[in-house]
């Protein structure tokens, strides 16, 4: 089901916690879905010189968590906004179909992180405009049952 | 090699190798269609026929009460769109409860398409229906009652002698579907007055693809496959003579050592229970504390999410499963432990932990020792656990 | 060992080695339920794909248009049903043939009782039907062709590109049961142009209980077994993996050496068709010359009855099948066999020989000298036969 | 299936043929159903000193003509008449609940020759009265296929 690159990230994830006083917050996803991301930002000069993630969802929803915190660490600002779920994904050697809405999730938490930072430090930044941090993420399930 | 400790027995079961060795023959030597009259025939015939006795046996069945069939599934099927069909000048309601199998539950939801009505009782927070709910969903126009005879998540019984009784005294037929029951509790159709009830050999150590249908003598139903005069002109096909065999044979061993098997079970599932409570906090126990499958251990544990507890416990090589979505076919946890009243996290924290004859001891011990750390490992991950513990 | 000479191919056939040693790990090694995310399940569930793409490509379909059934009738009886049900608001009118298979008619007979409309295509002597017959049989509520690919009784292959085109060319949806030719004759679905396709894995060597339905890709039509969501949530049931297995492993078998297997069953066919004609008198060839399955023989023996002939037949080690009531589900002698036009006396008086990958040379030499006397003696018991030789 | 019996009888059937110039001959069944049986009697002082048949019919139908035809051999015409197909059968050690047919049949089968004979000579038998050698005997199959 899951490529090794996904369960070595499920199995050790990096960057898993919190950061006190962190720069911003960001949480997508729902209990209803079975999916909640938590992402806190330490961002220093339009840097992200550390991230944290608190996940509460499956497999692959903490590894894209991990992947999408190693993904923008050490990048700019805008950069980690240009991060998109397919990278997130293909960084991990791709994902069932039925859990590509979990790399969704992970671009969509460090979205809200960062809208959280821009909104507290009036910033704009291009991919931003129009993005709600409390919209529903597109999610799909499937699967067989016995 | 790696420790494996399969504890997924509801899903399905190894084969026994009683159980094999009872189907081998039947593969290359004794093949024969049991409907040609030559001898490689007749031996199949008379392997079939023998069967039959078997499963008719170890429900106090007659032999010709006994319908064979492509699984549980299939069972449920042509029981309620048999009955529903085949009865459908007398009325066209018919009463379930809302924890049933899907293979139940679609197929009511398939019929309210088709024109019938389905009306889905609601269960207590331990999974029973309410027998008097149940009296005053009867309507004039009611032709089928189905309930299942143990549930396959949350492992509880319902009282069937009493809803059996409710549904003759109304003359309305009644369904059991006791894929989850049968070698897990002793039945007896007649003494408890079921009219159908669905059973499926993969769960009792016998082979998957093959279940059969006991159908009480005078009951109305139609065919689900027509074709062939096999199974008495009612579910055509050409019998899975190995299959069949090792139904029998799977039901046999199930039997004869009835009580010491179910005392097994229970004493292995009261220690896993036992255990697991005694070293984590904020888990529940889901499902009834004694109406429950001798088997069967069904947790919800606290801020975290079933899929990657069963991948971290695959690691360690402990198999099992869970009521979470990302496990199921569809957007919502299991509707069972919806049913119950459990939240959406409850119900995606699930972990349905089911003993068989082959759990040891040792097993039991080895999940009381990985489950904790695994648990507090993703608890430590988990945003809704930082609430409880004010973080790391 | 007493010899024993199997000339039953066409009921059914026995395992092939290299089936069953690949069904072997998925009984107790690799035993677990496809639907499970842990290390058990997800071997099962690969089993499965790969067998799925092996069937796919056996017949030049796509792996997502394949489902695995409990077999040849299940598929019948879920192609008609399901198109019948899933089309009703476009009409109500299905076409067939007389000389189906029952898990087609009976399965065309339930529907009328439930209100759909059938027409049965008549055949000609050799059990052709007629295009022409087919093109005005279609109505403009017609939502269904359902015509065999390859006759099970007398061997008869349809012209099944013919009929799909007419079914296309209409807008029908185009069913064949294919469970006789498939692993006999080559199959192109995509350049047949074929809807849906029934196929079942005990008549190529593969195990009883196991089939699968072709279904096109955008065909729609209603489930048949509504419950999980296996098979991409279109037939439910826990998979059957090691007969799933088996299939695909009898599947990839009988076309590995597909030119050479029906050269050798063409030949052994033909040896027998014409030693026979030429040792006994009064016999007549069933079904078409040459447009005919490989492996099928189908004589009609005149004066004598079908079930003393093969009772007499395997008391000498040879098993095959008669179309004569006596071994049927029915009062009358075989719908095929009447359809052609035969008489009730040669009708019940039919032998059907059908030859299979283990059947030598020896094996049709052996029945070439044990037929006649046997017909001999049950002509001379026969007071049908006394009036052409004049008593004994 | 069948009894060792009937095996034994239909493999080596006794009485089969034809008797020249027969002081009685009854045929019942037709090819439709797929049997019919013929018997030939001789009949001297009113004792049956032979018989034969020919019968185009499944195994049970070959058994119980070969039977029946055991059974009233050297009895009187009474007697034979009081055959029933009852005791064929259980001679044969029985017969499958689908084949009893056949024992009707060669009950009738002996019935229907005896008519003849009585018709022929004027006589009189208990048990005839109502008999129709040409009326359709009962007939069950059942079975399955393949
Ligand atoms: C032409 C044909 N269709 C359907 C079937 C039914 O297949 P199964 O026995 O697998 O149900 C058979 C054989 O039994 C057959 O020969
Ligand atoms: C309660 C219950 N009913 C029905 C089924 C379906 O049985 P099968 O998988 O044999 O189709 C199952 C298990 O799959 C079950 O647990």
């Amino acid at each position: 089901m899951y490529s090794d690159k996904v369960m070595e990230h499920f199995m050790n994830p990096r960057n898993v916690g919190e950061i006190e006083n962190p720069d911003a917050v960001g949480q997508v996803g729902n209990p209803k879905c079975g999916d909640i991301m938590k992402m806190y930002l330490r961002i220093e000069n339009d840097v992200i010189t550390d991230v944290k993630f608190k996940t509460f969802g499956c497999g692959s929803a903490i590894a894209t968590s991990s992947m999408a915190t190693e993904m923008i660490k050490g990048k700019t600002v805008q950069e980690a906004l240009n991060l998109s779920n397919k990278a997130v994904a293909e960084a991990l050697d791709g994902l069932p179909p039925v859990k590509m809405h979990c790399s969704v999730l992970a671009e969509q938490a460090v979205k809200s992180a960062i809208y959280d930072y821009a909104k507290k430090n009036n910033k704009q930044y291009e991919g931003l405009e129009g993005f709600d941090p409390n919209e529903e993420h597109d999610h799909h399930h499937h699967g067989d049952e016995e | 090699m790696k420790k494996r400790v399969y504890l997924d027995y509801s899903a399905t079961t190894p084969l026994k190798q009683e159980v094999l060795d009872a189907m081998l023959p039947h593969f290359n030597a004794s093949f024969g269609n049991p409907s040609s009259i030559y001898t490689y025939g007749r031996e199949s015939k008379n392997a079939i026929d023998n069967a039959r006795d078997i499963i008719a046996k170890s429900i106090n069945a007659k032999s010709d009460e006994i319908f064979f069939t492509g699984g549980g599934s299939e069972s449920d099927n042509w029981a309620i769109k048999g009955i529903a069909y085949g009865n459908k000048h007398k009325g066209k309601h018919i009463i379930t409860s809302k924890i049933e199998h899907h293979a139940v539950l679609h197929t009511c939801e398939y019929l309210e398409k088709e024109g019938f009505e389905v009306t889905y009782l609601k269960v207590d927070e331990y999974g029973l229906v309410n027998l008097q709910e149940l009296k005053e969903a009867i309507r004039s126009d009611t032709i089928l009652i189905s309930i299942m005879f143990a549930n396959n998540e949350i492992g509880t019984i319902q009282p069937i002698k009493e809803i059996a009784e409710i549904a003759n005294s109304k003359q309305v037929y009644f369904h059991t579907d006791a894929v989850q029951a049968f070698g897990n509790i002793k039945i007896d159709v007649k003494e408890l007055g079921i009219d159908l009830m669905s059973i499926s050999a993969h769960k009792i150590y016998g082979p998957k693809g093959t279940g059969a249908l006991y159908i009480k003598k005078g009951v109305k139903l139609h065919q689900l496959i027509h074709g062939g005069a096999q199974e008495k002109k009612r579910r055509a096909g050409t019998e899975n003579v190995p299959g069949i065999v090792g139904f029998a044979k799977a039901a046999e061993l199930a039997h004869e050592n009835f009580d010491e098997h179910i005392k097994h079970l229970t004493s292995l599932r009261d220690k896993l229970i036992a255990g697991l409570k005694e070293k984590i906090e904020y888990i529940h126990l889901n499902g009834h504390p004694t109406k429950r499958l001798p088997g069967n251990v069904n947790f919800s544990i606290e801020f975290i999410e079933g899929e990657s507890l069963l991948l971290s416990l695959d690691m360690v090589g402990i198999a099992c499963s869970s009521g979470s979505a990302c496990t199921s076919g569809s957007l919502d946890p299991s509707h069972v432990l919806m049913s119950i009243g459990l939240t959406h996290e409850l119900a995606h924290g699930s972990l349905r932990l089911t003993i068989g004859d082959f759990t040891t001891e040792e097993d039991i011990e080895y999940v009381i020792n990985q489950l904790p750390p695994i648990v507090e490992k993703l608890r430590q991950m988990s945003p809704l656990y930082e609430k409880v513990k004010g973080g790391n």
